[in-house]
């Protein structure tokens, strides 16, 4: 029979989820066995055009990561959505914005003004910025119109799994290749759709090793003003952690490292804003009935706003930035 | 008049494109490289703070975080005005070390290498990493995974993820290193090393041995008279994490030795309205166009241009194989005269490859690694900072301005193939001018030649990311500029 | 027409909801712009509850709960300013006027202060103007149009 | 002790050998009189009124001092004989020569026939029989008083008759004084009828209250003599039971229940405030509780209806809804009031000829038997003027009204300005919830309304319930209710507490709180988040846990759990996020 065909595509994205990919090591030749691998841009050339030839549901499996910032963006997402048979939101832009998606709290105007006419080391007295549409003495060049508004996946296009984590952790990455494998080879049916895949249900608390006894809050601290104590949860310590807000699966690598998490594997199944939760959760231990004393606590965390949303701005309930 | 398309070749901050006009008669008109997209980083890097941005920034490439988060660390730290204990710094260093290490050789083995092992014409087929592992051995392609694991490793063992590491922080690192883990870390470089000097080897039997690679290299093709810019410490050897930044003219005199702090008054960007990224040029040289020589603001950080403006390197290996490059391409063992071919660039690769691996092991056996005393909290504020580390692909500046609770206010990025974005576009004009002539058919190995042009920058994302499929297919559709409709498809290894 | 504000109401059971009750059987005529969820208890608010509203189409939110040291179970009011208060700075960085967001305290008996409460608010919100959600929506047409304007 | 027999007046005896002569006689009551003798001091014979004549078998015979002089076998007294008499009204003559006017020894004159003292008369009152020094001294223990000067200069005085620190006020010298030298400041009669309420506001052993339970005085500290000085414990050797116990002190027990009825009750409104009816300003304005007290017939009075000069008011007036059906004071009806002021004016009727006036506004005379009493009350020829008393001014201004009152006020019903002249006003006050009603609801986590009272769960179907499990209210601590409503709703809260305890088993609300295990990861967030600590963390499984039998469902844990594990049943976030879709649909 055929190899199944996999694609790997990524939108606006660092790049970090193909490392992931790559940090599979050994088990990439797995991958390059088991599958046809039509389509990966960071991997190998390809042309819009080769994919628009191809059949609708030719490809078996997209992991699509990267958000969807662009006109060029969108065409791929819906290129894709059609010519593939699953469509896997993979890391964390695809799913829920990721970083690109504080881009949310500004906008498109804000950026070109910055980046073109007041950035300090721009050339004295620049008055270019960069058009949609340039007319050269040779003839016309385009550069993909920019969105004012970053867009996870999901929003643009129908989505069927979400491999969520910035970027996700290779181990899941494995594991999630070694169940399509099995559900290919062995006809395996396939989970329910919108099901997250390469990550548990419960929140980063459950992988987090450090104690956690009592949470009253009289200040927080930023993640260098002390030096932490490795058995104990960072909150207890003062610290603004979104571990308990964010999905499991990472391996709680970054509270191990000693610095908090800052939920890059996005919110758990049973919520719908990971930031309005957070907020919820730490308003919730902040030790304090009075007024007054209670905003000089708040004023201690520092940019609560894009810490809560550090990665989730595009899918929260609001989305972006309301001018 | 026939527009060429090359779309795309490689991402810095997303896709690149390259346009080639050809006149009617197949003569270039001209050439055009497009970098089609902008995050805007520095625009939502405001309201943060400022110790967020090493957790932030690295998201601007997955390819070298690390760079990123060093060079944000750094500015964080002279925001705080704090100095960082030195065995955290020792850690920082050891991790960037091992993180070139691993990045360099997936650049050398999938990227440059098949050019030089296979040879440039060679059929693209055989010219990939499976065609170098032909080459000099089965083990090479698993070596090569071998050692990006290695890397990869040491990373997580200092930063705390493979990718996108956390854990330098305002006044230090966050996370200890215990004995065990430092044995590990030795064991690995020692696999390092071990690897280095099998690449040389390589570099020697398949590459120099051959005439005709070594004319390649020099030809005037790959050839760009522009200045050098790159760290290097205190005695002036070349250093990746932290030193002076050095700039040096095409003739190979001092044009300037700055701290990082001082960027702004020696680094300016252009601005083309055509593409998205901005063109860095040396400010008391001038923007002059896309041009080289000694009056074009145009600089190049690579590992070449480092290998320029340094006096040398701090590892015997790595010193000796800097002296052979420099005694075979320019006769001057010292390396007072610079090297302008770009396809050096990979031999300085290698040199930097030994260097990294040298250092790793050097730096993985000193026991201050393991000490406890890994962070300074800061207590005052100086409310701005630069911090600039030499990423792989070219000196990277962060600079924060924030207010006295450290929450950001300003932002201003030079990334590290950013520096490279003019003498890339060169490049790649120069290559296609020499090849697209009067009547000649656009063939493979001549978009390969034209590839090779930038391919030398190692442009961000063009690199680890090939390491199992061989080097990069490539297709170019010339069609007719009024009509666009399509004259001529050229395609390659599909 | 003129705008009418939607104000979404989250009304603690022991409280705020029966002081409501007690506005409505006493005849009190108040501004109908309050739509209400009871909740058991102001404490049981979710700063998602206040921001979905928005997201749905709410002028403004209104969460009432019992005067300090009367809350039915114990001190579920203190919780909930603490949500409020931290709701606001959310809503102030979205770019939302947090006036669009208020808490009041409205006992069992003050169906007059009830009355009172909602009329205020409601003018506020009526001088606050309808609330629009910027861009959130994806709206295909719309892009694919730009681009095409755009020329791709 | 051995026993010694004697004769008193010819009567045997037998009493313990070394009993003084004057508690013999006592004992057989036989009076002897006495000025300076107090029974808890040793005798001190200063007086000598309390002379006798002592005789012995063998046949001589003396005078002494019955006060001091202990017995012994086969003592025989006499205390009429001319000779005792004699040396009695010598020794008083002696006492009239300097304090003639003082009552106790004018009486003791008559007595002994006395017209003349043959030494004179003078006008001093102090007899210096030394009894206010001796018990300041031994019983009181202040040693505030002591003889000064001497011959004819002597007197009883504080160190150099300055105010002495020493003084305690107890009152002691004067209450002992038999002459009356010694005086404290004279008290209010006004003020006494406020004294009976407790038996005094300074006294040193009082009822909490009337109908008090148990109803047993107690030691108030700060007003006890023993507790000043160490001394007097007059009251311990008083008390024929010994139930004296100083060191006793309150405590405070902890029980444990099932149920708890609340039936604190209520206060009564003080009119202080209301100037325009001058309570407190004028004495014969008094309150309906003072009238009550004043009706007691334990009380001050005797139940005697008195003015503050103890005669009998010729003309009463009742003032209705004082405080209650007030816009300024209380906008609730006290319910109570109109039916305890027609008993009022029953019991005036009854007691006195006064002329009664009722000042109403509406005539609340509900319930059983209640509109029938009011009509009895017509019939007695009581006055009822529709129209609430405006105010209460001295008559002082008009010459023939001297010392009376004057309560202005419409009466509605014939539409015409009165004014009428009483003796005495009786203010209707309103019934209140008690001061402390809020935070002692806050103890049990139920509510008072706006006008102070406990909510009940439910006006019609819960009206002894509240809001909180197990706790129950009965009575005025609800609202303003008389005895028979009182009573039938302490019943009704004493059979739900019954009915709690007979199940032994209390029904859940269902709504409550819910962890989910599947989602939840220990953080630990919800733990110190419950009032009821109803969520415990399972250490074993690292997960939170809910006692679903404490969870009251207020559902604040839910809000806080950052994992969305808890689940609020009822309450649950779909439902509320499908309402907040569904109301702005």
């Amino acid at each position: 029979m055929a190899k199944p065909k996999l694609a790997i595509y990524w939108a606006a994205s660092c790049g970090g989820c193909d490392i992931a990919i790559l940090d599979i090591e050994a088990k990439i030749l797995e991958v390059a066995d088991f599958f046809d691998l039509v389509f990966w841009p960071c991997a190998m050339d390809f042309k819009y055009d080769d994919v628009r030839k191809m059949q609708a549901k030719e490809i078996t499996l997209t992991l699509f990561n990267g958000a969807i910032r662009s006109d060029e963006n969108y065409e791929i997402a819906k290129l894709l959505r059609d010519k593939s048979v699953v469509l896997c939101a993979f890391g964390s832009c695809a799913s829920e914005g990721c970083i690109p998606g504080l881009a949310n709290f500004t906008d498109k105007q804000t950026i070109m003004d910055y980046v073109y006419k007041t950035s300090p080391s721009l050339e004295p007295g620049n008055g270019v910025v960069p058009q949609p549409e340039t007319k050269v003495a040779e003839g016309t060049l385009h550069i993909p119109n920019l969105w004012n508004t970053v867009r996870t996946l999901p929003q643009v296009v129908d989505v069927d799994y979400i491999i969520p984590g910035c970027p996700p952790q290779s181990n899941q990455i494995a594991a999630v290749i070694d169940a399509v494998v099995d559900i290919l080879k062995n006809g395996k049916p396939l989970p329910p759709k919108g099901t997250v895949l390469g990550a548990s249900d419960k929140c980063c608390c459950d992988e987090c090793k450090r104690q956690r006894n009592v949470k009253k809050i009289k200040k927080f601290i930023r993640p260098f003003e002390i030096v932490t104590d490795p058995e104990v949860c960072l909150m207890e310590q003062g610290m603004v952690c979104l571990g308990p807000a964010t999905r499991s699966g990472c391996g709680a690598k970054c509270v191990a490292a000693g610095v908090p998490c800052r939920g890059c594997y996005g919110l758990p199944s049973n919520i719908r804003d990971q930031g309005a939760k957070m907020a919820s959760a730490l308003a919730s231990v902040i030790d304090s009935i009075d007024e007054a004393e209670i905003e000089k606590i708040l004023d201690t965390v520092a940019d609560p706003l894009g810490t809560f949303y550090r990665f989730s701005l595009p899918a929260s309930l609001l989305r972006r930035v309301q001018q | 008049m026939k527009q060429i398309l090359i779309d795309p070749i490689t991402r810095l901050e997303g896709h690149g494109k390259i346009h080639l006009f050809v006149k009617d008669d197949g003569e270039l008109a001209n050439c055009y490289f497009q970098v089609p997209e902008l995050r805007g980083f520095e625009v939502f890097a405001i309201g943060r703070p400022v110790e967020e941005m090493a957790r932030i920034t690295t998201r601007i490439c997955g390819v070298c975080p690390d760079a990123h988060h060093f060079a944000a660390a750094k500015a964080a730290d002279a925001v705080y005005g704090v100095t960082i204990p030195s065995a955290a710094r020792k850690l920082r260093e050891l991790m960037y070390n091992a993180f070139y290490a691993g990045d360099h050789t997936t650049h050398f083995y999938a990227l440059g290498g098949p050019d030089f092992v296979c040879g440039p014409d060679a059929p693209p087929a055989e010219r990939n990493i499976l065609g170098v592992v032909a080459k000099v051995g089965l083990d090479a392609g698993k070596a090569v995974i071998a050692q990006r694991a290695a890397g990869q490793r040491v990373i997580e063992i200092i930063g705390g993820k493979k990718v996108h590491p956390v854990t330098a922080i305002p006044g230090g690192n966050s996370k200890r290193v215990t004995k065990e883990e430092q044995q590990e870390i030795i064991k690995l470089g020692e696999q390092m090393v071990e690897f280095a000097k099998f690449t040389i080897k390589v570099l020697n039997d398949v590459v120099l041995a051959n005439k005709g690679y070594v004319d390649l290299i020099l030809s005037d093709m790959f050839t760009h008279k522009t200045y050098n810019m790159g760290l290097v410490d205190a005695n002036g050897k070349t250093n990746f994490y932290d030193g002076k930044v050095r700039v040096t003219a095409p003739d190979g005199s001092r044009h300037a030795e700055y701290e990082p702090k001082d960027y702004l008054q020696y680094v300016a960007e252009h601005v083309e309205p055509y593409s998205y990224l901005k063109y860095p040029y040396l400010k008391k040289v001038g923007w002059k166009g896309f041009v080289d020589g000694m009056e074009s603001g145009v600089y190049k950080a690579t590992p070449l241009s480092r290998c320029n403006v340094a006096d040398g390197m701090a590892t015997p290996l790595a010193q000796a194989e800097y002296e052979r490059m420099y005694e075979t391409l320019t006769g001057d063992r010292t390396g007072k005269k610079p090297i302008h071919s770009t396809l050096a660039t990979h031999w300085a690769r290698v040199v930097e490859l030994v260097f990294a691996a040298e250092a790793t092991l050097q730096q993985a056996k000193n026991d201050e690694i393991t000490s406890d005393k890994i962070l300074n909290p800061p207590t005052g504020i100086v409310g701005e900072g630069v911090g600039i580390v030499e990423a792989p692909r070219g000196t990277l500046t962060h600079h924060y301005k924030t207010d006295q609770n450290g929450i950001v206010t300003e932002a201003n990025l030079i990334v590290g193939t950013t520096n490279n974005n003019a003498p890339i576009s060169m490049s790649i004009k120069k290559a296609a001018q020499g090849l697209i002539k009067k009547g000649v058919k656009v063939t493979d190995g001549m978009l390969n030649r034209i590839e090779m042009g930038f391919r030398a920058y190692d442009p961000c994302f063009g690199c680890a990311t090939h390491t199992l499929l061989g080097e990069m297919p490539l297709e170019v559709i010339v069609h007719d500029a009024e009509s666009g409709e399509v004259v001529q498809v050229v395609r390659r290894n599909f | 027409m003129s705008f009418e504000p939607r104000i979404v109401g989250f009304l603690c059971n022991w409280c705020s909801y029966t002081g409501a009750d007690l506005a409505g059987t006493a005849r009190m005529k108040y501004a109908p712009n309050v739509m209400t969820v009871r909740v058991m208890c102001s404490g049981r608010v979710d700063p998602g509850f206040v921001l979905d509203s928005f997201r749905a189409g709410a002028d403004g939110v209104l969460v009432c709960g019992c005067h300090f040291g009367d809350c039915h179970y114990v001190e579920g009011n203190h919780k909930c300013m603490r949500r409020i208060a931290i709701t606001k700075r959310i809503l102030k960085g979205m770019g939302i006027q947090p006036e669009r967001l208020r808490l009041e305290w409205v006992s069992a008996s003050e169906g007059a202060r009830f009355q009172e409460v909602v009329n205020s608010f409601t003018e506020e919100i009526r001088g606050l103007g309808p609330m629009r959600l910027k861009e959130w929506a994806f709206v295909p047409e719309q892009v694919e149009a730009a681009a095409a304007a755009h020329g791709e | 002790m051995d026993k010694v027999k004697i004769k008193i007046d010819g009567q045997q005896m037998e009493v313990d050998d070394g009993t003084y002569v004057l508690e013999a006689a006592k004992s057989i009551s036989i009076e002897i009189p006495t000025l300076c003798y107090y029974p808890y001091m040793v005798p001190y014979a200063a007086c000598r009124i309390c002379s006798v004549e002592a005789r012995s078998a063998s046949g001589w015979s003396k005078i002494v001092t019955a006060c001091n002089y202990p017995v012994w076998n086969g003592l025989e007294i006499l205390t009429n004989t001319p000779r005792v008499i004699n040396a009695r009204r010598t020794n008083l003559e002696m006492l009239m020569a300097s304090c003639a006017p003082v009552p106790v020894l004018q009486h003791l004159a008559e007595q002994l026939g006395i017209t003349e003292p043959r030494w004179g008369t003078d006008k001093h009152t102090c007899i210096l029989c030394g009894l206010c020094v001796r018990i300041c001294d031994e019983i009181v223990g202040a040693h505030a008083l002591a003889f000064v000067d001497r011959g004819a200069n002597r007197d009883v005085s504080t160190p150099f008759q300055l105010d002495s620190e020493s003084c305690i006020l107890c009152g002691a010298c004067a209450k002992h004084c038999p002459t009356g030298y010694i005086k404290m400041e004279e008290i209010e009669k006004r003020f006494i009828v406020h004294q009976e309420m407790n038996l005094s506001p300074n006294a040193a052993i009082t009822l909490p209250f009337r109908q008090a339970v148990p109803n047993v005085p107690q030691i108030v500290r700060e007003n006890c003599i023993h507790f000043k000085t160490g001394g007097c414990m007059v009251c311990s050797k008083v008390c024929p039971k010994d139930c004296i116990d100083y060191e006793d002190s309150p405590k405070s027990e902890e029980v444990e229940v099932g149920a708890v009825v609340i039936a604190t009750g209520f206060d009564s409104f003080d009119p202080t405030p209301m100037k325009q009816y001058g309570y407190g300003k004028y004495p014969n304005v008094i309150s309906s509780e003072e009238f009550e007290v004043m009706n007691n017939a334990a009380g001050p009075t005797g139940g005697k209806i008195v003015m503050e000069n103890g005669e009998e008011p010729r003309a009463i007036a009742i003032l209705h809804c004082i405080g209650s059906r007030d816009h300024d004071y209380h906008k609730y009806c006290s319910r109570v009031c109109c039916m305890y002021s027609l008993k009022f004016s029953h019991l005036v009727k009854e007691k006195t000829s006064a002329e009664v006036y009722q000042l109403y506004i509406d005539m609340r005379s509900f319930g059983k038997g209640y509109e029938e009493f009011y009509g009895r009350i017509l019939d007695e020829g009581v006055n009822v003027i529709r129209g609430k008393a405006a105010e209460v001014v001295p008559s002082g201004y008009r010459q023939h009204e001297e010392g009376h009152l004057i309560v202005r006020c419409e009466d509605t019903l014939i539409g015409k300005y009165r004014e009428i002249p009483v003796d005495m006003v009786i203010l209707s006050t309103a019934l209140e919830a008690r001061r402390d009603a809020k935070e002692f609801g806050r103890k049990f986590n139920i509510s008072t309304g706006a006008d102070g009272w406990f909510i009940e769960a439910h006006p019609k179907l819960a009206p002894v319930s509240t809001t909180t499990e197990g706790i129950f209210l009965a009575g005025a601590c609800q609202g303003a209710k008389d005895i028979p409503d009182a009573v039938a709703q302490g019943g009704a809260a004493a059979a739900q507490a019954m009915k709690l305890m007979a199940q032994g088993e209390v029904m859940m609300d269902a709504a409550y709180a819910v962890i989910d295990e599947a989602f939840c990861s220990g953080c630990k967030m919800c733990n110190d988040m419950c009032p009821y600590t109803a969520i415990s963390f399972d250490d074993a499984k690292k997960v939170s846990v809910v006692n679903s039998a404490l969870c009251k469902g207020c559902g604040t844990c839910v809000a806080a759990c950052p994992a969305g594990a808890i689940m609020a049943r009822h309450f649950t976030d779909e439902q509320i996020y499908a309402q907040i879709e569904g109301i702005l649909a």
